[in-house]
């Protein structure tokens, strides 16, 4: 039996039981150890109660999606084994508690653990099963506790009592599964090749780094599932850099006073999730009007209205493309997993500073709380770019042109406190000094300008943002956005293994779309799939607006990520019948 | 802050104006609150440069326009949370927010308490005229019982909102009242209000000579705080507020508490630049 | 000289002069004098000052825009003499007083009156002037004084001595047109031909009458500019017939009570324009998702932002058909006309009773406030739809189901006070009883549910909106969308007079778009043409998501309604290149 | 309304539980706000077809599935402007909102004067428990100075908002305060509450035990109003809110004037069904 080093793990329970944190323990144990994973973690709307689960896939290579199926499940209780059994792979193993889980048969491998039993009867730290579990799997697919006792040390480290427990229950867990079970499976991670320093974060982590690397120093938020550990890592971290993090009673208020403080000079952000982002709407115009650089994160959740709050759903493209009476200048950039988190939400920041308007970064509940193992960015790489500040000459007009007409539509932006930059930003229509009075005039001039504003940003993002994956010779092209990125990948991989010519394109600046890149790709295949997680295909239908194409629809709605299969199965069905 | 006596002197009232004619109606009430503030500014000697007026929607909105100061004109109701991203950002800069009854108690109704709550040092000009100026002529929050207006026929059934004794419930730390036809209190009034440490919250009579003409109305009922009122007794101003005949003008309230925008920039002892490799060394 | 008894009539000065006043006293005479009518008015955003126009187009057929072009121009002031005097025909006529206005020269008619001197220094009544202006156009372009002394009386009939002062200008204007002037020009009104009953009557107007017939029983807006007068109207009739309007604290909570009272029974309603549209984005979704029945009027007007306020543009279209997190139902009703306002109004609540979603209906600044003359409308054959109730037999079951799947999508809804009838309901993912503890199991079942609702209402609208108006065999096909229907009708027949062959579609319901009418209608031509009041071509956009088009765009972006000669040149360029 | 002996005695407070199981945390403060909720609509003889239960977002929030009237659950902060329309729809009904301190202080700041100020007959049920419950743990509107959270990791520094003294000062008609610890207390303020004729606000203490836990703090500082206050005195009710240690609970303010949904019924006379021709026949 060979040794199988990638693994897909899932763990189910009540919430509240520890489910999540025994799954997050292995996979950052893993982490640390050098293997790269991708995590998946979904608990009820409620605060207790209701069902928890957690996902991780752990590997010695790149993992960029949640993988195919199941290959370990963790069953805490009954109703996660019956949710659950039917993802488990034909190989799969099933460890669960015999007091409490009776399973159905049929099951390569199963290891009945009584994790209750061990934690109330033997160490009588009833709340410690999360963390027998921990150590048995720990045991049974090679991962050295030493690894983990870090962890939690870290975590219980001002509460030595609970700390002390805690171990006691790992190793309890850790020594049943070496001493009373028989090892039956192949999946074993044991020593990696190398050890790599890699970073193991969030998307909502890569976020709050990327924004403070970006020189966001203002930031204002309301809390919302999936978006609060934005606004919680904000209030932490920008005070020690001078920066401020407010607490704003609503999301109007959130992105009012980002617009007021961006106004003063600072780069400023705000993290919402669909809900807030609604509420956002009418400002998102003004910041487009008065041309104030923004950054407005929205951590896409499946709805619509409240909806699953904490489910996924890549749902809010529409809104964040065409939301807003009359038209304004803005842009729409979507990562595709949580390293382009930090890195596009820097570009997210630019863009907003160069071409002096608000930014929409779609990201959503499966890249905010899931994590992945990054490799260390080269720091020394990142650009970073200010708004265009008045030359002296500029400053010396009697009144100064804060909205100069220019071939690229940017004009300079005074900060207050300036002599001689001294405007009022309007979200009425305005001539080049602001002014208000002419305003039929002033439209068929300013409209057209702040228009070229978004013709620029297009061709920078052609540029940069539109790289092709797979086969230069593809006769079937996927065109994916945001957090489906690494599932459509490994679909691709896998097609291409099968012998089927197949690329993806990805583009990351959704809006202004590089849509000359995109008819390009389009016009070099036969045929064109579009998978998205939402009902009614969004992008699909958003693409059609600027190329010529008749996208095949893949449609997810299960509130839950893609399985790259899902992907390659429509692969292998459209070449099958081309 | 002024540095040099030279400049102690430049300032006229009529630098602060700004080459916009105002658009409002011959004798509407806005003007007074305008010439107060040209004059209040030039009073306290302070830059063109570091001021920045912050307005909402309506006739009293257009204000930002009229001074040559720094400003923005944003939304209906938003004044603000406009205002507080500004003055958390730039603590060093005069933060002024001019609003109407409609902007800071209708729409803005959810913000205006939590800027007081806050006691963020922005000086708020409410030019309450009891209607709707800029959408000509509909009830406002501040509109009498009985009140026929175009979209209230049948006469208002709401009580009237007191824009006094809402700023005192949030806890505003300053609080005070003024009346367009009185310049010269009203100029103090909001030298005052931009001198105090906090949150300052100026409610003026602003009457719209088109729509709803209260001049007499006001003329008849203001009067000045009692000499003997104690401005840091809340009780004592909120029975100023609530008395059901007069129109007090003065200082209702003023009492000082560390403000907003002090707070949030001294959490941290030392303010250090930003270590990326630190930082991202913690998910190492 | 032969007689031209359709006259083209802008009058322009400054806002508080009466201005607009004039020209609605003559263009109300003349529809009671049995005309047909099509005006067009613009005031400054501010209160007093400003820039200030009318435009009334009066003639024996029907007028269905605002025309080419000006043929009679009262200038009120130099400035309103040099903003328009451009738009004046060949054949114009220009109206000025000359101690005000000295006009360039170049111009085929000029009547100088002395307004000012006349209604100062022989009236003693400076107000009056507009009066003054109202009689001597009467008397020049032949309307019986008699006409005007009726809605004189109707609008001062409470402050008689005002009423007296105004009859005295009206005549002492119409003597001077009739004795001190030498009429030089064609246009003359006369006795029309045949004088049929019509209405006059404004797009607010009309949207609060259809609503009464409609049945809305519940009213809450917020006051804004072009929507006020609906609030107003609505605040003087609901109380009358049992039931409420609400002028509420913001946009919030208008749609907010608008859907409490839907859910209590009322068919309910509000109306706003693009900044109060986009505060109520996050209420659309909650009532999509709680499937509660409402109608929302957006009166258009230019924007971004707090933009133009008075001034025209159909840029909410966007907003209106994405605005939202996450899908959900509704539908865009967008009317083409004054007459259509009335009749379409009926259909959004028809249609969201009936399919129980919300309903956009998008109005615009033009039609807000231009008025028409619309024939009276067969009162018989107005069809009003009510919402399904629960039968008997659905209200004996344990639990009511309130969101009961069904082939068309539709379950029956309950009003409070019906016992068995009980139900929550949920922004939240919920199944057929509107319970929310299964949510990834509900949505997969009620995502569909609530998207069979749009195919049936798609259905609908196929069959009702969308009637092809021009040659059967056209080569060139225009589509348009709202307040344009008028003018791009007047360009198509001017088009098939001068030899092209040409037809437009218009669909009322944009959404759920009727795509297979359009597909069909677009392959029946050669070149489609796409005309818009907006910067972007949102329509023509928009098209390209259902329907495979390339529109050839005419986008307008000046604050102003087309005129047909602007649609109409579009058609000989695109007939020239073909 | 009862109409029948045999209606009077019909219907028990587990009659007004529906099927859903409440998701709260064993021991949260909601359930006693719940159980107050059942046992005031049994004793008051309600009908379940004839109540209404309206609700923003939040755990308080998930109040009306647990209840077996209609219901309503809406967005965060909106329970009012919502039950606002329902009552003006269909006056005859009993009208609640429940919401938490977020709900009804911060997001939907701007509603709850209007409601208050209209006296638009509902009851409004605030579940304050000091934070942000369903987020898990961020500071709330209420929360107190210094108070230590997720969002706040160095205190909050706003004043925290005293919801009793907002709602007087925008006009209720109605104050009560209780706590979810005295149940018995609770439940005779939501019956006076809903009894009272017109807008009802009952601000409960009903801790968070998860995040929050303040049980202890309350039981020590809890109050009955004391038996002498007359509790149409809007100075006396202000001061009782304003105590700075005790947290006195029972009715704080009582005073009737006419309901909104009544006086907007009564602005015609006589209401007559629409004719349709008459009506137009204004444009002819
Ligand atoms: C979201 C939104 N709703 C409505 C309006 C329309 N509007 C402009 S000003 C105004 C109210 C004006 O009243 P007030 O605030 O008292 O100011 P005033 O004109 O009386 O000075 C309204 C309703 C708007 N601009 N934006
Ligand atoms: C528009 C919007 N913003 C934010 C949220 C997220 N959210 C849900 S409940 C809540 C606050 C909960 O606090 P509170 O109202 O005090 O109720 P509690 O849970 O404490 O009972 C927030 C911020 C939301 N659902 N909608
Ligand atoms: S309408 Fe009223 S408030 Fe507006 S400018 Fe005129 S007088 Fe002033
Ligand atoms: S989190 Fe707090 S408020 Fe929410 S249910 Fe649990 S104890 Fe109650
Ligand atoms: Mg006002
Ligand atoms: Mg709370």
């Amino acid at each position: 039996m060979t040794t199988r080093s990638e693994i897909i793990m899932r763990l189910g329970g009540e919430g509240g039981e520890g489910v999540i944190s025994a799954g997050d323990f292995f996979a950052q144990g893993s982490a640390r150890t050098g293997y790269h994973l991708f995590t998946f973690r979904t608990y009820p709307a409620e605060i207790k109660g209701g069902h928890a689960w957690y996902q991780v896939r752990v590997g010695p290579n790149p993992v960029r999606s949640m993988g195919d199926g199941v290959d370990v499940l963790v069953a805490f209780n009954a109703e996660a084994y019956f949710n659950h059994k039917d993802t488990l792979n034909p190989d799969g193993v099933l460890i669960y508690d015999p007091d409490t889980v009776t399973p159905a048969g049929g099951h390569k491998t199963v290891y009945p653990i009584p994790f209750n039993k061990i934690a109330k009867d033997e160490l009588n730290f009833f709340r410690g099963k999360n963390m027998v579990v921990t150590g048995a799997i720990a045991g049974l697919f090679g991962l050295e506790p030493s690894s983990l006792e870090g962890l939690i040390k870290q975590r219980f480290h001002r509460r030595p009592e609970l700390l002390e427990q805690n171990l006691r229950a790992l190793y309890n867990g850790y020594d049943f599964a070496r001493k009373k079970l028989e090892k039956q499976d192949p999946f074993y991670l044991g020593e990696p090749a190398t050890r790599v320093a890699r970073l193991v974060l969030s998307g909502n982590d890569a976020i709050v780094a990327g924004a403070l690397f970006a020189g966001c120093r203002y930031y204002a938020g309301y809390p919302i599932t999936p978006a609060s550990e934005i606004l919680e890592g904000m209030a932490k971290e920008l005070p020690k850099l001078g920066g401020v993090s407010l607490q704003a009673e609503d999301e109007i208020a959130s992105i009012g006073s980002v617009i007021g403080a961006s106004f003063a000079g600072a780069k400023a952000m705000t993290a919402t999730s669909g809900p807030g982002l609604a509420l956002m709407t009418e400002f998102l115009g003004y910041a487009g009007m008065s041309e104030t650089p923004c950054v407005i994160v929205d951590a896409q959740r499946s709805g619509p209205s409240t909806g699953m709050p904490t489910k996924l759903e890549q749902g809010d493209l529409n809104h964040s493309l065409y939301a807003g009476h009359g038209d304004f200048p803005r842009a729409v950039i979507a990562p595709g997993s949580v390293g382009d988190c930090f890195f596009q939400i820097i570009n997210a920041f630019n863009m907003a500073e160069r071409y002096q308007l608000p930014v929409i970064f779609l990201s959503d509940q499966s890249l905010s709380h899931r994590t992945e193992a990054v490799t260390m960015p080269d720091l020394g790489k990142i650009k970073v770019t200010d708004r265009l500040q008045p030359s002296a000459a500029d400053l010396k007009n009697s009144h100064f042109q804060r909205y100069r007409l220019t071939a690229s539509g940017i004009s300079p932006m005074s900060v207050p406190g300036t002599p001689g930059g001294m405007y009022v930003a309007p979200g009425l229509e305005h001539d080049e000094l602001g002014h208000v009075d002419n305003p039929l005039e002033s439209h068929l001039k300013m409209m057209p300008k702040r228009q070229a504003k978004v013709e620029a940003c297009r061709q920078e993002a052609s540029r940069d943002c539109c790289a092709r994956y797979g086969d230069p010779d593809a006769k079937i092209g996927l065109i994916g956005w945001g957090s489906t990125e690494g599932a459509i990948q490994e679909a691709v991989d896998r097609a291409r293994a099968a012998g089927h010519k197949v690329a993806a394109l990805h583009p990351k600046v959704v809006y202004p779309l590089p849509f000359e890149e995109i008819q390009r790709f389009v016009d070099s295949v036969s045929h064109v799939i579009v998978p998205e997680v939402n009902f009614s295909g969004q992008f699909a239908r958003y693409l059609r607006t600027e190329v010529d194409v008749h996208p095949i629809r893949v449609n997810k709605y299960a509130g839950l990520p893609f399985m790259p299969r899902e992907i390659y199965r429509k692969i292998e069905e459209v070449a099958n019948h081309a | 802050m002024p540095e040099t006596m030279a400049q102690l002197i430049t300032l006229a009232p009529k630098d602060f104006r700004s080459e916009v004619k105002p658009t409002w109606c011959p004798g509407c009430g806005d003007f007074g609150v305008l010439s107060a503030t040209y004059k209040a500014l030039a009073d306290l000697h302070l830059k063109r440069e570091e001021v920045v007026v912050v307005s909402g929607i309506g006739c009293s909105s257009r204000f930002p326009y009229f001074l040559s100061t720094y400003g923005m004109h944003t939304l209906h109701g938003r004044a603000l949370p406009v205002a507080t991203g500004i003055k958390l950002t730039r603590p060093d800069l005069t933060v002024l927010a001019a609003g109407g009854d409609g902007d800071l108690f209708s729409i803005g109704a959810g913000h205006t308490p939590h800027a007081a709550a806050r006691n963020i040092d922005i000086c708020v000009l409410n030019m309450d005229n009891q209607t709707y100026g800029l959408t000509k002529a509909q009830a406002s929050p501040t509109s009498l019982l009985g009140h026929k207006s175009k979209s209230t026929p049948y006469g208002v059934i709401a009580q009237p909102m007191n824009p006094v004794l809402l700023a005192l419930a949030a806890g505003a730390s300053f609080v005070a009242r003024g009346y367009s036809a009185r310049p010269k209190l009203l100029t103090d009034m909001i030298k005052a209000g931009i001198t105090h440490k906090g949150f300052a919250f100026i409610h003026t009579q602003s009457p719209c000579v088109e729509f709803h003409n209260t001049f007499e109305y006001y003329d008849q009922r203001v009067e000045e705080v009692p000499a003997d009122h104690n401005p840091r007794d809340l009780e004592a101003a909120m029975r100023l507020a609530l008395h059901p005949d007069k129109f007090y003008v003065g200082i209702i309230y003023q009492n000082e508490r560390p403000t907003f925008e002090i707070t949030a920039h001294e959490f941290e002892q030392e303010v250090r630049p930003f270590d990326g490799a630190a930082y991202l060394s913690q998910f190492a």
